[in-house]
């Protein structure tokens, strides 16, 4: 398992134990006291230093090689899982995944960006970019739900879709707008979640909710905190600086009225507990789809509609509007 | 302001060509062409080099002299300012980049809405200023490009938005993306009563504008030459070291490309407004009743 | 103008006006009554002509290269009318146009194959084969119009979708296959117009509308007479034997039951007279379009229904059914 | 004639597997691998090679077998018959062709329609039989298919149809062009009541079967390695003497394409159609009342 820059101090004594747990096996020594000692230091540190994590530091955690991914979290949330494939026009994206499932006594469709968790697997996932065609697959699986009055689950994770000619010879900013247009017209409940990387327009495209959960150590801006250093802080050394500036963590989020919702991660973060932070994911959605239960369409769309009319903090008349609680 | 105002401040300050301003102040040289072009009878020929045709950038204010009926655009919401939540700071406080583009601009952010006529149709008018940081799409454009298609759903009136922004304002964080979803859901809010929405697109509209209100029109108009983009040229060269073809992004690649109607020269753009609306607009008293669906 | 391969007796008259017009005007000699009588027999040869086509000459005229084309005819019978182009996904097929205008006092969505009239057009045109983008361009027009209640008029002039890879790997089978669908769920009334080659699924992709007319000289056809001929009667010469056996000709759609009136052409075919031709389809859609007038949505889209539904003769119970009107 | 009946006859005649009769009548061997296979053994395994897991094709009845539930397929509408209205002779009458292929069949056409469940989802079924005149469509199949999809509106059972068709039939001229639009139009109805119709393409899926109903499912599945095209592969060679690569057309290069939701093993159609419906069929007396728009 990778280990992050933060984990610096955690990483010696996770090292040390292994050459412990080694030497036992190979002297045939008992050290399981010792063992267990520096295992009860290492998790002391690991609460230290996830109790002190800074935004940059959540950032690594987001964008963990191991953290679960849509497909894995498809799998292990819902029975009757069926992936389906295809924007029915040009290309099946496999960046974007969708596939149709029984949520505990809910129908969802379920709709993720998907990225790998080796090499291999990312190239054939473009690293969960997303060209047109996966915005078109999701919309066209997001359409097939709400003609059969399915409710809609979305998994945010992405560092943005993929920028690069032939995108946007496809058009990938008409792509976006598009679903976030047809988002907001979808008579069905809609949750999003970041599970991961909430990377801008990219993430937004498949995250017009009635409602938007946080996975704790998961991340959503605007633009990537590099991205940010190098255009506006003239300097891409200084993201961690960028990150804190553009509040970009779950709890910043939340905040500022954009989630609805923080869900926790197991000490260390999702990619030591898949099963856990599926069911954890699971019980919160439906947690949110018992309360459509009994909501007419119009009600939904209305819900969406002036969940996102109130954001945005300015000026009028002298009076400031739409503020954020935190201010 | 209305643009009455304008008109009386637009001699003296002049603020809004600052772009154009080089030494001497009178001779313009076309970026296109090369050719040298004196600035007034550029402003003349609605800021079109003569020789090439080549668009220049026009302020809000510019565009709404050259696309309303005279004297019938009224200006709305013009109190509206942006506020600096996050204490957002970079090489220079947003605050005072909004003090110096305020003091610079005749606006308080980067678009200006209202009501007119456009060759005596009522429209619902928002026009970006990419003069005013990059017309970069904050919770100020959010909101009252928003209000704009309200008042589409309020009046039916035709909504028209000329974009020209440099993408969402990162300086209000999160909140700036969710300006491209806030535009947007009121699009869907006008699409269901049937009002029709013209999108004008002009140099440059990328990013966050691209990707949400500038590429939703039900018609999809652009100006020749004008960059239309999701990812601009220089993010594709960075991110992916991909080097794009003379031309790509520009409005007839995006013609070419099936993402717009028509490439309209400006001074065709009252005219061919017009036209489509007068086909659009489903006339009072007319035929066809719906029933629903 | 091209002369048809069944024009020849007219053919060889017709050279002898000319040369006696190019005889009188160099050696300054009055031919005029000796003009005036070719052209009387001229006149005769092409009423005989024209009164005595067999099918494939039918088809000839159809194909004639001056055969007036839909952006032409658009021009002539709308007002205020403006081309819209592209499928807002991945291109704009020039094979097929539409735009909005009046026609007359009604609003308009028209569509249209677009040939070429000489090679550089028609290599632009694709000859008329859209590719799926044009079946998806003409899909947003239309959803267009049914949104905001313009009736839709769709002229049809194709040799057929066009065969190749490219339009494979981009679903041209699906295209066609949507329009269709879609077509009938409008809830505005389409007229179709087969003013040309009605060739095949290619056709159909912009034809299922409401009311089906067809020019005098117009042909509709499974497939090309071509190549039905090489593959059911072994022998691509056959064309002629072929076109006559698969009933492609106005009149015998109309028999069949297929379309719901026949356009006059002037004489010598549509080619000779664009003005006329627009007239006469111009004043056909708007007898149709007033029929309209005061029909509610679900009646324009139970009459597009019950005719599509009641084609197609079959036996049952050793009764036949739907039988055209000729047998 | 029922499945039963089709039992029944199945040893007498064995007539639904000519295709696969060669000399001596029990060996075949794999088009795709070249393996020797014993026809017992392929027909016990669905028809599918062991070895490469080739599908070979199968008649509507075998299909049928292996997709519905043991005893539930009823077929309806089995009187339907096929007539020469156009008195149709190429370099045989249509007639003789009608005669010919019926006497082979155990049909009256190339499709065969019905009443079935699976895994215990009561579908309304229509399955081609390409065995039949190539699959071909003409007035017969589009009443048949345009029947089960009213069925399918009737008794809000999902409509299942599998496709098996070399395109129209010529025989029966612009009518068999106009059973495109037919079965698409009762596709559209079937919409509207918010019924699900799933789509399965089989080897081959063509012409105008592929350009309508075979396309147009809420889920579209296809068998592996089948072929699906609009225009086939003979057809653009000849036409724009264009070579296509290998693999061109086939279930996985429309799947790479977008085209289909999933390539299933027939073996596993059952099982994918029945998790789908669980979820795809709106639960009765279930949650979201929709009101209208
Ligand atoms: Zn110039
Ligand atoms: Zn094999």
């Amino acid at each position: 398992m990778k280990r992050l820059p933060f984990e610096k101090p955690l990483s010696e004594l996770l090292d040390k134990i292994e050459q412990l747990k080694t030497l036992s096996q190979t002297e045939g020594i008992d050290l399981t006291s010792e063992i267990a000692k520096i295992e009860e230091r290492a998790d002391a540190v690991r609460r230290d230093l996830y109790a002190n994590l800074t935004p940059i530091d959540v950032v690594q955690i987001a964008r963990h090689p191991n953290r679960p991914d849509a497909i894995s979290l498809a799998t292990l949330m819902l029975t009757d899982w069926t992936e389906l494939h295809g924007d029915r026009q040009f290309a099946d994206d496999p960046s974007i995944i969708g596939g149709l499932g029984l949520m505990g006594s809910h129908r969802v469709m379920l709709i993720g960006h998907q990225k790998g968790h080796d090499t291999k697997e990312n190239i054939y996932r473009n690293f969960g970019m997303p060209h047109p065609e996966g915005y078109r697959k999701a919309l066209r699986l997001m359409q097939l739900a709400d003609r059969f009055n399915i409710p809609i689950v979305t998994l945010i994770d992405t560092p943005g879709a993929y920028p690069g000619l032939a995108a946007e010879e496809r058009g990938q900013a008409e792509a976006i707008a598009r679903n976030l247009k047809e988002m907001a017209g979808f008579r069905v409940p809609i949750i999003s979640v970041v599970i991961g990387e909430g990377g801008s327009g990219g993430a937004l495209g498949i995250g017009v909710g009635n409602r938007l959960l946080m996975l704790q150590y998961a991340v959503y801006s605007v633009i990537s905190p590099e991205g940010c250093a190098s255009i506006l802080f003239r300097d891409a050394k200084k993201a961690d600086i960028a990150a804190k500036a553009l509040r970009i963590t779950a709890s910043d989020i939340y905040s500022l009225g954009v989630c609805h919702g923080i869900l926790p991660e197991p000490l260390g973060g999702a990619h030591h507990h898949w099963q856990e932070t599926a069911s954890t994911i699971q019980s919160a959605c439906i947690t949110e789809l018992n309360r459509y239960q009994s909501w007419s369409s119009d009600a939904i769309i209305e819900e969406r509609f002036q969940h996102f009319r109130k954001l945005g903090p300015f000026i009028e008349n002298n009076e400031p509007a739409n503020m954020p609680t935190f201010c | 302001m209305s643009i009455v105002d304008w008109f009386a401040k637009k001699e003296k300050t002049n603020a809004t060509s600052t772009k154009l301003n080089i030494p001497g102040d009178v001779w313009i040289k076309c970026p296109s062409c090369g050719e040298i072009l004196f600035q007034k009878d550029l402003e003349s020929n609605a800021k079109v080099c003569p020789k090439c045709q080549h668009h220049f950038r026009l302020s809000a204010f510019e565009r709404i002299e050259l696309l309303a009926d005279p004297t019938s655009f009224v200006e709305v919401d013009s109190s509206i300012s942006p506020i600096d939540f996050l204490t957002f700071s970079d090489t220079e406080p947003y605050q005072a980049r909004i003090h110096k583009s305020q003091s610079k601009s005749l606006s308080k952010d980067a678009v200006i809405t209202g009501s007119a006529t456009i060759q005596g149709i009522p429209v619902q008018l928002a026009v970006m200023d990419f003069g005013f940081m990059g017309g970069s799409m904050g919770a100020v454009v959010g909101e009252k490009i928003t209000r704009t298609i309200e008042r589409g759903v309020a009046t039916q009136n035709p909504v028209i938005v000329v974009a020209s922004s440099g993408g969402a304002r990162m300086q209000e964080g999160i909140m700036s993306l969710m300006q491209m979803a806030k535009t947007s859901v009121a699009l869907q809010q006008l699409a269901r009563v049937k009002v029709p929405y013209i999108s004008i697109m002009s140099d440059p509209t990328t990013g966050g504008t691209s990707a949400s209100f500038a590429t939703l029109g039900d018609i999809n108009l652009v100006e020749p030459g004008a960059l239309v983009s999701f990812a601009g040229p220089r993010v594709i060269e960075q991110t992916i070291r991909q080097k794009l073809p003379k031309g790509a992004q520009r409005a007839e690649f995006l013609l070419h490309h099936g993402m717009v109607d028509r490439v309209v020269h400006r001074k065709e753009l009252p005219t061919t407004i017009a036209k489509l609306l007068r086909v659009l607009m489903i006339p009072t008293g007319g035929a066809h009743e719906t029933t629903p669906l």
